[in-house]
Order: C-alpha cells, then structure tokens, then sequence
C-alpha cells in the first residue's frame, strides 16, 4: 500500500467501482462513491443510471459534485424532480445499488454515522457526526447495499455505538424482515486494505479479498472482534493504469480526493473552473 | 386562502424576514445543498433572531452559521455535515461542547422529513414509511410510532406531519403574485411550502405573470401558498443554483476552515454577515468577479430556456 | 322564466356568479359553473383563479372547456401539476370556494350524484349516475360550497338516496366536525327558479332569493319537504344586458347552455373551431 | 430494476398489449378526461380481452367503451359519466339492466382514489385522507377504514394502496429507453405508472434520449418505471392532448348519440374499432383533414416549446 502509483482512496474507488453492473440503478453518494460510479460507467457499466437524493436521474456525469443537491448532479439528467419521489422510488425497490459511507460498521454490517458516544451517551457525545442524511433510507430500501469506510480499529466494532442505518441488526435468521425493512441488506463492506463480504447463513461480515500488499493478520489486528476469513482469501488485482487515469480524470482537481491539501494547491477559483471544463467531456 | 392573494407580494428581504420570523419559530429552508437560502440565513443572523426550531432534512454550511451565531434551540433531521469536505464544525462545537449553546437534536432520516413534508403539505396527521424500522432512530426519537398496518398487518413506521411556521425558498423564477419556478431538482421544496404556515420566496429573478403563465409545468410552488417574494441575485452562494452559478467549492473550503476556530468563525460572520448591511454588500465582499466566473461555469452545462 | 330575454340556464349562471369574490380561488365543475367563474371575472371579480382537478390552476379562459382535463382548462395556466396536488391543496383549505352540480339535494345540502334507487337498491338502481367524481371531495374540504341543480320535486327530497356529498349530515350541530371533515358545509343552492341558503342554527335549507316572475307557492310546490322561507324573502334583479352578453360570450358555439341541440344546428367541426378563436380574446 | 432497463423498449401497440394485459388482471388508464388512452382501450377490445377490473378516477367514453364492448368485470373508481354532454349510455345500460353484463362497482371519490395511487407509488400500504368521511360512500365501500389517527386523535379514513397489474399512459414525448415527458396537467400518472406492475407509454412523438435531457425537469416518468414504449399519433382522440390536439365535441356528441341505443352502438364500435385494423386506420376514418383542424385549434393556444 506504499506503492506510489495510487493512494488508498484511488483503490477504494476502483474496488468499489467493480461492484455496479451495467444498465443498474445507483444511489451513490458524494465523494469516493460517486467517482466510483462514474469510473464504473467508463469501464463495464456505460448505462449505469445514478440517483441523488436531492432527485436527479440520470445525469451525464460530467464533472464531479460535493454535494448532493449540486447543480452538476444535474447536468443533461434524464429526469430532474423531488427529494421526496426519489426516496419512494427507492421504497419501490427501483434502485438495484446503493454505495454508503459510514464512521462505524458491526459484525452484522449496521452502520453509525450519527454518534461516536466515547465514554458519553447519544445527548452529548464523544463526536456528533452528521446523522443518518439518506443513509438510513438506503440501508433499509435498497436490494444490494455497498458500505465504502477506512478500515480503522475504532471504525470495525464488535457493536456499533448507535445503529443509524440497518444491516443485519442483530444477526439473527429473518431480523431485517421481521422489523418490516424491504431492501435484503449489505453484500459487501470496501475499505482501503481490504474487501468485506457477508456469510448467507450467519450474516457476519468475513474477510473476502485483501489488497495487494496487505496481509490477513494486519486486516485482523484492526477489526474489533475475531473477524472470520473466506476459505479461500482472494487477492485484489493491481488497479490497471487504465483505472487509474480515469478515476483521475473524474476528479481532475483533485478535489475529492485529496481534500483540504489539493484545495490550497488551486492557485484560484478560475484555475479550478478551467479544469473542470477542460476535462468535461472525458467521461 | 383568498386574505393571502394579491397581485402584488414583493419586499425587501429584510421586511420579509422582519414579518415572519420570529423569536422561538420554527423554520424550514428550500434547497438540499443547492439552492440553498444563504441570503435569507444572513438575514436572520443579522436580524439577532434567537430559539429558532429548524425542521429540515440535510443542511451544510447554512445550519453551521446558524447554530454557530447562537439563532438555533432545536434541529429535527437528518443531515448536519459539510458534503464532501467534512463534519460542520461549528455543529460539533454546540453538540459535544455546548458552545454557543448546546441545541436539542432529534434525528431523522431524509426519507423520513421527507414524508414529514409530504404529509404537511397533505394536511394529514401522519404519513407511514419503510425507512428507519429496526434502527436507533426509532429507539431515540418517540415521535416515531411503529404500527402494524391495518391492510397487510405488516411493520411500518408512522412519522407525523411537519407544519413549520415559516418555510424559506430560493428559487430561480417567481412573479409578484408570488407563483415560483424551479429548473432542476426540487428538493422537499413543493411540500415544505405548503406546509409551512408561511412561505417566503426568494429568487434570482423577478418575470411578469405572463412570463410564469408561457411555461406553467414549471411552477413548483403557485401564488396561493406564498406570503412574500423577494428578489435575491446569487441568494445561494457559495452553493449553486442550476442554471445561474455553480458551487463555489473553494470558498466553501475557506469557510469550513475558518469554522474550525471559534474566534475565526466569531471573524467570518462579522466580515460577511453583520458588517454586510445586505446580500449585494455580501456579494461586493465575495467579488463580482468571482460571481461571474461561477456563472460562466454553471452555463457552460445547464441553461434554463427563455 | 318565460321571458325570452334569457334562458333558465343563462339566469342560474349569471345568480351563481355573483357567489364569487376577487382574488378567490374556485374549484369549478365543467359546464353552467364554469361559465359563472368566466363571468365572474368579466365583472366583479377580475383575479379570480379556477382550478380544475386534472391538475390546471389558474388559467386563461380563452375558451370554455367540456372536461375537466380538455387542454383548454390548461390555457396560459399559472401552473399545471398534477391531480393529487390539487386535491391536496384542497385538503390544506387554500381553495376558497367550489360549486357542484347534483342530481338529489336535501334538506341538509347533502348531494346524491351516485344513484337514484328508485324502487331498487344502490346496487341495482333506477339511474345508475356518475358517481362522486371530485364532488365529495370539494363539498367535504372547501370552506364555501355553492350547489347548482334544477329545481323539481325528485331532485329537491327530504333525504337524499345516497350520500355521496356532505352537506351537514344528519344535521345535528357538528356533524360535521364529529365527522373529521375540515370545510364549513354549502352556503348557496342555486337553481333555475330561485336561491337558497343554509340557517347557521338549523343548518337547514331555506328559499333565500326567488327570481323574476316566480312564486314562493311555485317554489314550494317542488321541494320535497316542508321549505322554509326567508323572514325578507328576496327577488333577483333581471339580468342585465350586459351580463348575458358576457354568459354567451363565454359559450360562443352555445355548446355548453344548448347542449346536443346546438350541436346539432353546426355545420361542421370548423365552424365551431372559428368561432372559438374568434370569440378567444374576449374574456 | 435492472432486468427491466434497456436502451430499446419500442414496439408496436398491438404487441405492447398483447403481453401485458391479460384476461383478468386489473388496469388503469392515464390522463383525465383529456390525453385519454384511446388507441389502447380500440386495441383492448380488439384483442378480445376480458374480464378486466379497472382502478381508476374519472373516465368517460373510454370506460363506456370497454363496458359496451363487455371488456370490464369490476369498476373501482370515482366517475363514470360522459362530462358536460352527460350520462355514460353503456354504463347505465351495465349497471341498471346487466346489457352486456353487469359490472361490478366500487365507489370512491377522486380524491380516494388519487391516495390510493398516491399509496401506491410510495410503495406504503395506505394513505390518510379527510375525503369521504360521513357519507355513504364509507358505508357501501368496506375497504376504506375510519381510525381515530395515533397522533391528533380526530377521524380520518384510510384508504388502501392500489397496485394494477398494468398502466397505460399517453403522453407527449418519450424516447425508446421509456422516459416520458408530460405537458399540461399530469393527473395522477406519475403515481400509476409507479403503483402498476407494468406501464405501457404510448406517446405522439418518439424523440432522442439527448432531447429528453435537454428538459428533465419534464420528464413525469422515468425509464425505470416503464415496460413498453409505443408511439400512437393521435391517439388520444376524441380527447385532447395539450400542444397537440383540441377536444373534438362534435365527435364525441355523436358517439354519445350512438351509444344510446344498443345496437347503434354495436355498429359504431364496428366501424371505429373491429374493421379498423390499427389506429392509423381509425384516424383514416375520423378524417386526416379533422385532425389537422384540431390540431391548428390546439395550437392557436399551446405550443409545446422545443
């Protein structure tokens, strides 16, 4: 993972970009899932519809967004309508794919993005985070569910502080159904060392793939309990140079990717704005 | 109803403000991380309008300056963060620390307000959702009722109506009958309005009636649910409104760092709200220049015809 | 009535215009209400808006329509949207007035347009009738409720057959309000011989106007009940010229006020097209 | 869902009914009373279909077609009459003497009945609404409950989602990936389209998937909800179609006329349906020369813009 030609975040979007399949229906998030999305669209997934909640279908995705409601998630959509109709149409199950990010993930897949408690409780906690935003109605509605989060040992617990959204709740045969929840939950958690997987029968989340580089003990030491591995570990291939440039041409400031830092390196706002529309037609 | 029409609804933002919202409200605002109502936010900072309750599905940087400048008492949601860029630190700071004050939070999902505003704008008591069944929202929030519903017999969660005092809306297009237009995605914008007591319309651009009347399809919100409209240029910076200006991404990037300190933040609000005496002075401040810029750029992929 | 100045139909649309105020928002039927709302706002209440249930609010009368969703009703319309919204802006109380026609009428201004039992039952009826349309919906939710129906002794009875509009019920105080339904009841019957109105203590219907040249015995005669009369019984002034200019104005083909008859008396198709756009610009 | 979604999902109107509407399955039909599904309901009965019930809110001749042709087993809807020209000759002759058969029929209002798709499309079991309450509707029609609402505790009916086996929608435009742009009121298809299990769009004109994207904000129902996409000029005739063609009223006088009488009826529906082997056969008998006439009336008033 020292290996220069790519960081963390360009191999969590690749890995995760391999999990659409083309002509699917996709609520991805902002950030490394939407890059995702639309690297998946360059490669094996050209008619991938991607939903927003702000409730956009089907934009040409030409530029990157920060934000859901963006005026770029827009862009030449093939629809443009309500916050309130793209959820339902997700309650429908017109969605095949949803992509979440999360602060904390359990055994049985339940995400937290509401409260990190510490040694304090859901009133004052240790860190308020953002709150469920669409994350809870993706967790319960959609069919196949894809978690992306660093993998972190205060991130991988054995419990997590506060169930936002809804995997497997508590393990048990028929919990999803039996608290009335459509979508048939996660079928994959990708982070930056590792991709995770969930048993058919026992709904605990294993250790399917690890990256190149990474080895299964370095994946366990960062998990908060005794994580169980696939009888047969897969590795990840070497993203491929093709991969690489075009999640870079995606994200051609390096916004998303690197954050505060790229930022500071943009000489200006037009600099920024000249590359996002040089770079506008590319994907 | 009939007391509410008039042909002739337009004030200035500080008089809309002045007349609706007050002290103690509650309050939703149009937009979902674009076309947001910066303008109108500024305003009621500006105004010391105090205890406001916001109900409201995801929100960035406008609840960060809020509850930052001490207007907020309570949030009913589901988002406070900052998009791609982070957590709302000034958000952090009251919840974990109290400082300026600490808020009273209760959690929602964004399906969930979202049914809140359907039903509001329904004028029913309660709509019945799939979202949020099994998790801690339900645990932590009593309103929250799970019933087994009486065709199916099956688990569903009832979330009960939202009815605002005052709903804030930027739009693109309104007249002054008060009938707004919105080119790209609406957001709960066409609930929020009609389940709010009042409404405010803010909008890049004032039309005649007739202009409204060429393109009916596109009135979200029409003149009987509106109780004031207001013309605000570039009312959502640095958030985008579809086919006026794109997200200023670097500003926001300059805001979400100065609001990781307390006495910065405590700096930015004086520089570009309370020594702003208006949005145009806000606008002076970010530059016309930049303005345009991110006009230019936002319509070199989305126009709105005419 | 035999006055050959106007017709009965004329006269019951220019007494239904006058229920009109400025700036209200109506939700009027097709036919004789619709072209009270045109005359309406030729006179004395230019900015009155008429919604229609397709989903058109606020358009340009340029041409009378037929039904509700005939493309005419969407004319340079102030916004065009869909049924349920309408419904449910109905249901929110920003509608100020509708007017319904009916086939029975009581005492109480309960409205029978679902069937005539005659000697059989609802589900084998003499006159199986439309049924509620959006009739149940505006007499349930509109705060001010106008009825319009011809005045004869099977349409005026004691209890209707079947209830498919409220009026006040069964006419105890607050039936309505025990009921759950949020409008204030009717205010107006107008017929083609006379107008009643509601006592606000009884909630029953009482002969309020009678028209020129009709008797109160006449009245009596063809109510189904023992009516009673106003304390100052009223008479309606003649219509004046100008406002039956404005009726046929609005139904220049006389489609509408003539029905198959006029019809009939059309050369063809095309004329009825000129003489809708030549008569488009004036209302 | 995906295995729904492809780029071509043209085909002929013959071939689009033929493999989804099935003797038996329930149905229900866009527009209201203007951009009517006509063509379809001529190839329903064409096709020799049976035994369909029909959920739906206010219809006129179409329905009284389907009912005369004896297609219909069970009405479940708010109007069956023939609007300002008056009663529906086919449904009275059902109802009241069983000519052809008797249909069965289950009263709602139209409000009823838009909760009902309202339900539907949100894929929730029922909606709450304030329509119906106190009247006899409520006492012939078992299906819609009066509760005492969990929240505010006042009397509220709760009405059932309906979810038909198939929906047919004429619009405007669509492209052949099934997203379809609606001009002028949108009824309530936006919710058919998503409460049915199947939708059928039929349109005037097929247009790029590049056009639909010029205006999004248009696009009333996309792909993912659609089956079938079919492009039927005129088809909604007699009826209206906003910015394409006027309400022909001499037309539907005359069928009214017709319809009175049994066996005229059977002649007329001859004429226009069983020796009219398409629609553009259909519109051959009505007179390309009348077409035009409305479509020149229409466009004296609305123009589609683009």
């Amino acid at each position: 993972m020292d290996n220069q030609r790519y960081t963390a975040s360009e191999l969590m979007a690749i890995m995760t970009a391999k999990e659409f399949r083309d002509w699917e229906v996709a609520f991805v998030g902002i950030g490394i899932p939407l890059v995702a999305g639309i690297t998946a669209k360059r490669f094996h997934a050209p008619n991938l519809n991607i939903v927003y909640e702000s409730g956009c279908i089907g934009p040409q995705k030409y530029r990157v967004d920060f934000n859901v409601g963006d005026s770029s998630a827009a862009d030449g959509a093939l629809c443009l309508t309500s916050e309130w109709r793209v959820f339902s149409d997700m309650q429908c199950g017109y969605y095949d794919v949803g992509v979440l990010g999360a602060a904390q993930v359990d055994k049985f897949g339940n995400l937290n993005t509401t409260a990190i408690f510490g040694d304090r409780d859901y009133c004052l906690p240790l860190v308020r985070l953002p709150g469920s935003g669409g994350g809870n109605d993706i967790g319960s509605n959609i069919g196949r569910v894809v978690v992306m989060l660093r993998l972190e040992p205060l991130r991988f617990v054995e419990k997590v502080d506060y169930i936002t959204t809804p995997g497997f709740l508590d393990g048990t045969p028929e919990a999803r159904k039996r608290a009335g929840l459509p979508g048939s939950g996660p079928v994959a958690v990708v982070t930056d060392k590792a991709l995770f997987r969930f048993d058919s029968s026992t709904r605990e989340m294993y250790l399917d793939t690890i990256y190149p580089g990474v080895d299964a003990g370095e994946v366990k030491s960062m998990v908060g309990w005794e994580i169980k591995i696939a009888a047969e570990l897969k590795v990840a291939p070497e993203p491929e140079d093709r991969e690489l440039a075009a999640v870079r041409a995606a994200d051609p400031a390096n916004l998303i990717m690197g954050g505060a830092a790229a930022r500071k390196s943009l000489a200006s706002l037009d600099e920024y704005i000249d590359l996002t529309i040089r770079n506008s037609g590319r994907f | 109803m009939t007391e509410n029409n008039t042909g002739n609804k337009q004030m200035t933002l500080k008089d809309a403000i002045g007349k609706f919202v007050k002290d103690g409200c509650s309050i939703t605002f149009g937009g979902f991380i674009g076309r947001d109502c910066v303008a109108a936010v500024h305003e009621i900072i500006r105004q010391g309008i105090k205890e406001l309750t916001v109900i409201d599905d995801s929100k960035t940087d406008m609840m960060d300056l809020l509850v930052g400048a001490g207007v907020v008492k309570r949030w009913e949601g589901a988002y406070l963060g900052y998009g791609a860029i982070g957590l709302a630190p000034n958000i952090r700071r009251s919840v974990e620390e109290g400082i300026p004050s600490k808020i009273e939070v209760e959690d929602w999902s964004n399906a969930g307000v979202s049914m809140r505003y359907l039903a509001g704008s329904l004028n029913v008591p309660f709509m019945a959702t799939r979202s949020m069944l099994g998790t801690d929202i339900i645990k932590y929030n009593r309103r929250i009722k799970v019933i087994n519903d009486p065709f199916e017999g099956e688990p569903v969660a009832l979330v009960p109506a939202a009815h605002p005092d005052v709903a804030v809306i930027h739009v693109q297009r309104a007249d002054a009958m008060g009938n707004a237009q919105v080119w790209g995605f609406t957001g709960n914008d066409e609930n929020k309005a009609r389940a709010a007591r009042h409404t405010i319309i803010t909008c890049e651009e004032m039309v005649s009636t007739d202009e409204i009347r060429r393109r009916g399809n596109m009135t979200l919100i029409p003149f009987y649910c509106v109780d004031a409209v207001v013309q605000v240029p570039y009312g959502c910076h640095p958030q985008s409104c579809y086919g006026y200006y794109a997200y200023d991404v670097l500003f926001c990037g300059d805001y979400h760092q100065a609001a990781k300190d307390r006495e910065e933040f405590m700096r930015w609000l004086d520089r570009y709200v309370f020594t702003s005496k208006d949005h145009a002075a806000y606008c002076e401040k970010v530059g016309w220049g930049r303005l345009q810029s991110l006009m230019t750029m936002e319509r070199h992929f989305n126009r709105i015809p005419g």
